[in-house]
């Protein structure tokens, strides 16, 4: 079980590679990886800013992980998360889940990827033609959450 | 009494927001109070004042009133959201 | 738009990199990848042998892909598809989904996986320390593809 | 009539389970009386004959008795699952 809050470009492959690896004996593993849009709809590149807390970020990470880990039968689990200024088509995240069926390994990435759209400790301010802006959790968002309740 | 307040994601553009130290005047004692009061000198306009804003003591998430002491470090948090 | 049946072996992460990559402008990449357990309960080694038909394999895949296409608003999608000879811990599937929201790539990769378990057009021999014997789908299987009906 | 047949998955396993070409006595003229025929003389004791076995004839499934022409390619499907 890993979180890693990192402040430089990683790859999604790279890190599946590497989870893959490890989480020997998994008969499933399942892995999201969001990036930045490389363009907003009139063309121009955009890029992100993601401020975390010192403390908070990594402790709610922490809790969501508990939580993944006490609800699904997992073998493994990692969590990658960028923070500080992200390039136009960078990831900003990438869940793992292992599990011996997959049906644990989707839901559970899936729960991870909704606490961290909606709960987890992060500011995010996009920066496009339109000038700065801070971008808070869609209602989808806040929908998807709701279902794990 | 002394503490010291920081201010997180859109918070902190508030020309107002300026994180650091902060003597408290007598009778502002609480997180509530604390909430109302830099609201109103610091000109968030209400900003501070919205239900969406929590507030960490200490590293903490406290709900509610939370009387402060000496030291404590408070922390101002808009609406969260990675990935 | 990408299906794969292939006899060697392949790296899933390094898959993935390719195909996030490709699928600029995706918000969310899916991925899941099933491998041979290593070992059975009793610890030994296992392998597995995947015979597909010439025409019928392909075909099937091809129309859950089109399936899945026509029920979310996919970037991209990719199916890589063992058969032949599969070392114990080796990728049998890797399947991939790329789309603006992530909820539509969750759903799809799920849809497609429920797919390849239970209607793709594939037929698994176990070879463990008891001999080998054919592998049919678990009810669980069956169940969880009803859900997409 | 002359036909092929293919056995996949368990069924290739049976030894009666020649694939390749094959004379068919008059009267055996669709997939339901082939089948019933083969599981017969070729020793499957019944296992063409379960519901789960699906047949294809040139390379397109099809359910129900299907009448046979001189050169079809008859496949029999056992259960199929991937991934």
């Amino acid at each position: 079980m890993t979180i890693r809050l990192v402040d430089l470009s990683f790859d999604p492959g790279a890190e599946l590679s590497a989870f893959s690896t490890r989480a020997v004996g998994a008969g499933g593993v399942v892995s999201f990886s969001g990036h930045v849009r490389p363009q907003s709809t009139d063309g121009t590149v955009q890029s992100l800013m993601l401020q975390i807390h010192p403390v908070l970020t990594l402790a709610g990470m922490q809790t969501a992980e508990r939580e993944a880990i006490a609800r699904w039968s997992l073998i493994d689990s990692e969590i990658i998360h960028r923070h500080g200024d992200i390039g136009a088509s960078e990831a900003i995240v990438f869940v793992a889940t292992a599990s011996a069926h997959r049906r644990a390994a989707f839901e559970a990435a899936d729960f991870l990827m909704d606490y961290l759209k909606t709960k987890a400790v992060f500011w995010k301010k996009e920066a496009g033609p339109g000038g700065e802006r801070w971008i808070e959790p869609r209602e989808d968002d806040y929908a998807d959450a709701e279902r794990w309740i | 009494m002394r503490i010291a307040v920081e201010y997180f994601g859109k918070l902190g553009d508030f020309a107002g927001a300026e994180d650091g130290a902060l003597d408290l005047p007598v009778g502002v004692s609480d997180t509530a109070a604390l909430r109302a009061w830099l609201d109103e000198v610091r000109g968030f306009n209400g900003a501070l004042l919205h239900c969406s804003v929590q507030i960490a003591v200490g590293d903490e998430i406290r709900r509610g009133p939370f009387a402060l002491s000496e030291g404590d470090i408070v922390a101002f948090l808009p609406p969260v959201g990675g990935g």
